[in-house]
C-alpha cells in the first residue's frame, strides 16, 4: 500500500486534530458534565440541553455559522483580534476550536452519566478520610468513572476523525494545516480516484479498529480485581 | 470546656430526627435504640454528612456547625466507621486504608501495622474488595477509620458483621484506644456485650429523640429502661485488682463494698478496671450458701425492685456497700424468699467480666 | 395526464435553474418539476448507482460523458453553456483589480474551488498559472469545497478576494455584496458544461420536453443573464 | 431420601472451598465460622451463584448439579437473604417485595401481609431504599425472601443488623416458619444466641473446610469446640411442658431426666420445647443448697471434665438422668469442690431459655 | 416566522426519521451493547472495536461505501433485491439504514458503559428471586441503566437529526422522500438564501432544545427516591 506524502500527512494532522480535541475536550467537558452530574441547580436543565444542542445542526450548517462568528467581523473574530491571535478560520486552532465546540456533547453526555452512576456514598467515605472535594474528585470520581471516560474519549476522538463538514467549512482544505484524512479521503473520492480513496479509508479503519481493539482489551473496570 | 454539644433538627417525610445532646470530650458513648431509630443519621449529622438546618456542633471547644457556620466534612478531624463497608471498590486493601492516612497529619505509616496485624487482614492487601468476605470489607472498614489518627471515632455497628473471637480480639484493642488516645468514640451498636464492655456513656434513641442519656453505670441500673438490653442487663463497677492467683488465673477485684474473683488477663496489681456484672449471673439467698461453684459471696441491701420484659421476672437493686448490682429472679423468687426494700440479703455472683 | 421529472443540477445553476423551471412550468401546468442542487461528482456517483433523476446538469461536461460512456444516459451530452470565473469580493472594490493584484500585501486570503475536483477551481488554477501568479499566491490560497463554500469563504470576509463562478457574482444574493472582475477565458480552457437525460429518465416524455426547452431562446436569455455563455455564442468581453 | 447433599471444591488464589456435606432435608442448619471461613462462599454455591465445577448438590430428591448438569439459579425454588441486603435500588419496598412473589407459583398477595407486620415495615412500602436505614433495608430483604415461597431457605447473617428487641420478635416468627413449612433453612449467623435459638444442626466451618457437622446438641455439648461459642456456650435439652404457673408465669419442662422452670411464653401444657442451657447459668454444689433465688436444683452425675477458653476456667459436663448440661466453672472451683468423673452432684440452673 | 411547504415537508421527514432511527437502534443497540457489557468471550473486543468503526470515516465517504453496498451491484443490493425489497438507495428506508448503521456507536457505546456499571449483583438478587436472564434484564438492567439509555438516546436522536453526509448521498436529496431538515437547511446556505436557512435552522434548535430541556427535566435517577 502505498500512501502519497499528501495522505501521510493528512493522517498525521487527524491523528493530531483528534488527540486534541480529545485532550481539550476532557478538560472543558469533566467539569461541565461533574457540575450537571451533581448539581441541584434548575438551570441545570437548559445548561444541559445547550451542551446538546451542537448535535442536532448540520455539520456544514454549524461549520458557516462558526465562520461567520469566527470571521473578522464575527463576535469570535473581534476577540481573537482583540487578543492578538489574529482570526482561527483556515488555521489549525481554528478546526481545533470548532471541532471542540461540535463535539462536547459526545464528551458531556457519557461523563454525565457515569458521574451519576457513582452515587453520594464514595464521595461521602472520601470527605470522610480527608479530602478535599477537588481531592475526593481526582482519586474517588475519576476512577470510578473511568469506564465513562473511554467512552467519551473514544466517542469523542473517532467522531473528530470521522467529521468533515466542520473541518472544510473552517478549514479550507490547508495541506499540512487544516487538510485532514477525511478531507482527503472525499477529495479522492470526489475527484474519482477511488483506489486512492480505499486505500486511504481502509488505512484509517485498519489504525482506529486496532487503536480501539486496544481501548478495549485495556478497557478498565475499576471495580474487579 | 472539653465536650460535645449537639443540636439537630431535621424533618424528613416519616421521620424527625430532634436531639439536644451533650457527651463527655473523652470515652466512648454508646448509641443504642432500635432500627430506624435515627442513630445513622446523628452520626451524619455529626460528622457533616447530613446537613441539619441551624444545627449546632461543637467538639471539644472546636465550633463545627452553628448558624450559618458550617465546617466541611473533610475539615473535620474525624474517623468514621460506616454501617456498610463502603470501601472503594476501585482500591485495594492496601489503597483503602492509605487514602485517609496520605492526608492525615502526624500519621506515620507504622501507625496501620497495628490494626493491620489486631484485625486480620494482612494477607489481603493487595485484594480489591469485591473479592472479599462480608466480615473482612468491615474490618478494612474500621482500619481504615482508625488509620488517620481522629479526634473523634464515629463508629456504626462496626463489629456486627464479625464473629465472637475476633470481636474479642477487636475489643480490647477499641478499649485500650480510647484509654490510651484519650478521644471521644460514639459507638452505635445493637449488642449490649459490646456496649456494656466499652461504653462509658450510653445515649438511648428511639424515634429521632432521647430516651435517655447518661453515664453507662447509671444509666444501666435505671430500672425503666431494661428491656432494651434484654439478656444482657447489668451494671458496670468501677474496680481496682487488688490481687492475683497466678495457680488458678483468677483475679480478686476490689469495690466498693467488697471484692469479686475474676477470670485474670494479665492486668497488674492496682490497675483500675471496669468489672460487669450481669443481673442474670446474680443470685439472692437468705442464709450463706454452702459450698458450692459459685465463689463470689458478697453482702446487699434490697434498693429496689422493678420489672423486667417478661411478667414472671423481676429485676432486683442490691446496694453492695456504695456500688449497685442488679440481680434478674423470678416473680416467684422474690415472693419465696420475701425480699422486700432494705432487706440484707447474700448476693451470690456466678461470673464477672473484666475490663480493662 | 400529468408527468413529473427530477432535475439533478450542479450547484452554480441554482438561479438560473429556477427561474427557467418556472418559465417552464407555466408552459406545462399540471406538469411537476423537481429539481436538487449538489456537487456533480456526487451526482455522477449517485446516477450510476440508480439514482431517480432523469436529467443531470452537470458544471463539468466530463462527468456526462462518462455516464454516456458507462451506458447510464438516454441522450447524447447537450452543452448548454460555458461558464465563466471572476475575481470577487465583498470588502474590496474587485472591479479595479486584475489577477495581479492578488500579489498585494493586505491580500492574505484567496479563496477558490478546489482544483482537484471542483471543475471552477480548476479553471482557477489555470488562470493563476497562466499570468505566472500560481507560485505567488499559492500560499495565500484557501479552498472551497464547491464554489458556493468558495463564495462563502468572501462573502464573511474570512478571504479577502475569490475566485467564482459569474453566474454566482451575478446573483441577486451576491451582486448587491461586492463587485466583480471578469477573469478573460483566454487564461483557462473553456467551462465546458453539459447535460444528458438519464436512463431513468428515457421514457418520460417531459424529461424530452424539459432537454428541448434547454435550447429554446427564454431559457437561453435566462442563462445568459446569469452570466453564462451560451454554445455557439461567443463570450462578452 | 429427604435430604440435601452438597460437594463443592472452589479454588481461589488466597482461599479454597472443600466441602462435603450432608445436611438434613428441613430444620435450621446453621453454619457458623470465623470471618472468612467460608459461609457465604458456600451459600453462593448451593445458590447456584457461585459455580463450583464438578460440585454435587441434591435438595431433599431434587438434583440441582451433577457433573455438568446445572440448574439455573432462577429455576431453583429458593429464598436467599444476602449479607448485604441487596435490594432493588429502583423498586420501592413494596416493589422489592412483590418482585419475587409475582414470580412465585402458589403465592397470595396476602402471603405478605405477616411478614411485613412482622418485621415492622408497613410505613416504608413506598420508599426507595436509599431512603431506608441500615437494619429496615435487612428487613425488607428478609420479607422479601419469605415471599417467594420457597423450598429452601438461604439466609445469610440475616439479622445481623437489627435490634435485640427486633430480633426476638422475629426469631419466633423463624422458628414458626420452619415448623410450618417444613423445609431447611441454612443459617449463617455469629450470634450463639441465634444459633442455639433455632438450629437444629449444626456445620462449624473454618478456612473453607468443615470442622464439624452434626446435630445442635450433640455438636454443642462437644468439648472440643467450645470456644466459638465464647460466652454462650451450653446445651439444648428436648422437653414437654408439664405444668404452667400462671400466676408467676412460668411453666415447668419435663426432660428425661428431672424438671426446670422456665418463663412461660404462651406454649400450652404437653407441647415439645427446646430449653436452652448455658454453661455460664449452671452451677454445682456439694451439699444441697439452701432457699436462694436459684430455684431449679437438679441431682447429677460428672460426665467429663474440659479446658474453657480461658486457662482459669473450666466446662464440666454433668449428666441428668439421659440428659447432658454444660456447667461453666473456675478451676479453683473444680479443685476446691474436688469435683471428678463420675462424682454425683447437685446442679443449680440460675436461668433457662425456652424455645418452642 | 414562516417556513415554507419544503421546509415542514423537511421538519416531520427530519423527525419521523430521527424518531425511527432511535428505535431500531434500541432495538438493536441494546442487545449488542448488553452482550458487550456481560461476556467474557474474546472477541468481545474486536466486536466493539467494530461497532465504533462507522465513526471514523467522513460521513459522505461512509455514504459512498454505503450507496455501493446497496447499490444494484453491491451485496446489500443483490440481498434486497432478492428479498423483493428492491433497491434501498434514495428511499426513506434506505436513509433509516443507512443511519442505522452509521449512528449504531452512539447508541451501543452509552449503554454498554451504563450496563457496566450495574455490577453482578442485581442480577443475582434477581435470580434467586425467580426471575429468567431475560426477565431480570427487561425488570432490573434496563431500569437501573436509564439514565444510560436517555444519554444514547439523545445522543442518537440528535445525531441522526444533524448528520447530511451521509443522507445526502444515500438519498440524493429527494423532496418529501429522502430531503431531511438537515439537507434543506444546507441546500439554503449552499443557495445563499441565509435568512430561510437561519429560520429552519433557529427552528431546529429552538425544537431541539425543548425536547432536550423536557429529557432533561425529567431525567431519570432510578435510585432516588
Ligand atoms: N471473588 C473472590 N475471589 C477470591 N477470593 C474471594 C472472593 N470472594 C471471597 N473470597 C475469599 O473467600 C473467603 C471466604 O469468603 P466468604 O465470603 O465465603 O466468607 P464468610 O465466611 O462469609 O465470611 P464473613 O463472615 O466475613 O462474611 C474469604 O477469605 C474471601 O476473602
Ligand atoms: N434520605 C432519607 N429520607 C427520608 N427518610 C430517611 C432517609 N434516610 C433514613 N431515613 C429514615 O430515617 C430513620 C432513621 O434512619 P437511621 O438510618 O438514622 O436509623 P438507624 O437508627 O441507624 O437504624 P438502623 O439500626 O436500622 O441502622 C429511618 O426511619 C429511615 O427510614
Ligand atoms: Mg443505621
Ligand atoms: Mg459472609
Amino acid at each position: 500500500m502505498a500512501l502519497t506524502d499528501g495522505d501521510l500527512q493528512a493522517i498525521w494532522l487527524t491523528v493530531r486534530l483528534a488527540g486534541i480535541v480529545t485532550v481539550i475536550l476532557l478538560l472543558v467537558g469533566t467539569p461541565i458534565a461533574w457540575w450537571l452530574a451533581r448539581t441541584k441547580a434548575w438551570w441545570k436543565g437548559p445548561v444541559g440541553a445547550v451542551v446538546a444542542l451542537p448535535l442536532v445542526l448540520p455539520p456544514s450548517v454549524l461549520g458557516f455559522y462558526l465562520l461567520l462568528a469566527m470571521g473578522p467581523d464575527g463576535p469570535v473574530g473581534h476577540l481573537t483580534q482583540t487578543l492578538g491571535i489574529g482570526l482561527l478560520p483556515f488555521t489549525f486552532w481554528g478546526l481545533v476550536t470548532a471541532s471542540v465546540f461540535y463535539s462536547l456533547p459526545f464528551m458531556v453526555q457519557p461523563l454525565q452519566t457515569a458521574f451519576e452512576a457513582i452515587g453520594d456514598r464514595p464521595l461521602e467515605v472520601a470527605a470522610t478520610l480527608r479530602a478535599s472535594p477537588l481531592d475526593a474528585f481526582f482519586t474517588v470520581a475519576v476512577p470510578l468513572a473511568l469506564p465513562g471516560f473511554l467512552t467519551a474519549s473514544i466517542l469523542t476522538f473517532a467522531h473528530t476523525v470521522g467529521e468533515f463538514g466542520v473541518v472544510l467549512m473552517i478549514g479550507g482544505n490547508l495541506p499540512g494545516e487544516t487538510r485532514v484524512a477525511s478531507v482527503q479521503i472525499y477529495d479522492h473520492v470526489e475527484a474519482l480516484e477511488y483506489a486512492q480513496a480505499h486505500q486511504l479509508a481502509a488505512m484509517m479503519l485498519v489504525f482506529s479498529f486496532l487503536v480501539l481493539l486496544g481501548l478495549y482489551a485495556w478497557r478498565p473496570n475499576p471495580k474487579k480485581g | 470546656m472539653a465536650n460535645i454539644q449537639a443540636r439537630f433538627q431535621l424533618d424528613w417525610p416519616g421521620f424527625t430526627l430532634d436531639i439536644d445532646l451533650a457527651l463527655p470530650g473523652r470515652g466512648v458513648t454508646a448509641l443504642f435504640g432500635p432500627s430506624g431509630s435515627g442513630k445513622t443519621t446523628l452520626l451524619r449529622c455529626v460528622a457533616g454528612l447530613e446537613r441539619a438546618p441551624q444545627g449546632f456542633l461543637s467538639v471539644n471547644g472546636e465550633i463545627w456547625q452553628k448558624d450559618n457556620y458550617w465546617l466541611p466534612t473533610h475539615q473535620r478531624p474525624l474517623g468514621y466507621v460506616f454501617q456498610e463497608a463502603s470501601l472503594f471498590p476501585h482500591l485495594s486493601v492496601m489503597g483503602n486504608l492509605c487514602y485517609g492516612m496520605k492526608r492525615s497529619a502526624n500519621v506515620q505509616a507504622s501507625a496501620l501495622d497495628k490494626p493491620i496485624e489486631l484485625l486480620g487482614i494482612g494477607h489481603l492487601l493487595d485484594r480489591k474488595p469485591d473479592r472479599l468476605s462480608g466480615g473482612e470489607r468491615q474490618r478494612v472498614g474500621i482500619a481504615r477509620a482508625l488509620a488517620v489518627n481522629p479526634r473523634i471515632l464515629l463508629m456504626d455497628e462496626p463489629l456486627a458483621a464479625l464473629d465472637i473471637k475476633r470481636k474479642q480480639e477487636i475489643l480490647p484493642y477499641l478499649e485500650h484506644l480510647h484509654d490510651a488516645l484519650d478521644i471521644p468514640i460514639l459507638y452505635v451498636s445493637h449488642s449490649p456485650d459490646e456496649v456494656a464492655r466499652l461504653a462509658d456513656h450510653l445515649v438511648v434513641l428511639e424515634g429521632g429523640r432521647m430516651l435517655a442519656n447518661g453515664p453507662l453505670a447509671e444509666t444501666l441500673a435505671r430500672l425503666d429502661l431494661p428491656i432494651r438490653l434484654g439478656e444482657d442487663v447489668g451494671t458496670v463497677l468501677d474496680a481496682k485488682v487488688g490481687a492475683i492467683d497466678s495457680d488458678w488465673h483468677l483475679a480478686r477485684v476490689d469495690f466498693l463494698g467488697g471484692s469479686l474473683w475474676a477470670r485474670e488477663h494479665g492486668i497488674p496489681i492496682g490497675r483500675h478496671v471496669r468489672v460487669r456484672v450481669l443481673a442474670r449471673d446474680v443470685s439472692l439467698a437468705q442464709q450463706a450458701p454452702g459450698q458450692s461453684s459459685i465463689q463470689n459471696v458478697l453482702r446487699g441491701r434490697v434498693d429496689a425492685i422493678g420489672n423486667d420484659g417478661h411478667p414472671g421476672l423481676a429485676l432486683v437493686r442490691v446496694r453492695v456497700g456504695d456500688s449497685m448490682l442488679l440481680a434478674r429472679l423470678t416473680k416467684r423468687a422474690v415472693a419465696e424468699l420475701g425480699i422486700t426494700l432494705g432487706q440484707e440479703l447474700w448476693v451470690q455472683v456466678k461470673s464477672v467480666a473484666l475490663m480493662e | 395526464h400529468s408527468e413529473k421529472i427530477t432535475v439533478a443540477a450542479a450547484s452554480d445553476l441554482k438561479f438560473a435553474m429556477d427561474e427557467i423551471i418556472t418559465a417552464f412550468k407555466k408552459a406545462h401546468t399540471g406538469d411537476e418539476v423537481d429539481v436538487v442542487f449538489g456537487s456533480s461528482g456526487n451526482f455522477h456517483t449517485q446516477i450510476q448507482q440508480g439514482a431517480p433523476y432523469d436529467l443531470f446538469f452537470s458544471a463539468d461536461i466530463n462527468f456526462p460523458r462518462e455516464l454516456v460512456k458507462g451506458g447510464f444516459a438516454a441522450s447524447e451530452v447537450k452543452p448548454y453553456a460555458v461558464g465563466r470565473i471572476v475575481l470577487w469580493s465583498a470588502s474590496l472594490d474587485a472591479t479595479k483589480m486584475t489577477l495581479a493584484s492578488l500579489t498585494a500585501p493586505n491580500i492574505t486570503r484567496i479563496a477558490i474551488a478546489n482544483p482537484k475536483h471542483a471543475p471552477y477551481g480548476k479553471r482557477a488554477e489555470e488562470a493563476l498559472r497562466a499570468s505566472g501568479l500560481w507560485e505567488k499566491v499559492q500560499a495565500k490560497l484557501v479552498y472551497g469545497e464547491n464554489i458556493v463554500q468558495t463564495a462563502q469563504f468572501v462573502q464573511t470576509g474570512n478571504a479577502q478576494v475569490g475566485i467564482i463562478a459569474l453566474s454566482l457574482a451575478g446573483s441577486p444574493e451576491l451582486a448587491p455584496k461586492g463587485g466583480y472582475w471578469l477573469i478573460p477565458d483566454n487564461l483557462h480552457k473553456p467551462l465546458e458544461q453539459g447535460f444528458i437525460i438519464t436512463k431513468h429518465g428515457e421514457n418520460n416524455s417531459l424529461a424530452k420536453h424539459f432537454a428541448d426547452y434547454m435550447d429554446s431562446s427564454p431559457a437561453r436569455i435566462v442563462m445568459a443573464k446569469y452570466g453564462f455563455v451560451l454554445p455557439g455564442e461567443v463570450s462578452k468581453k
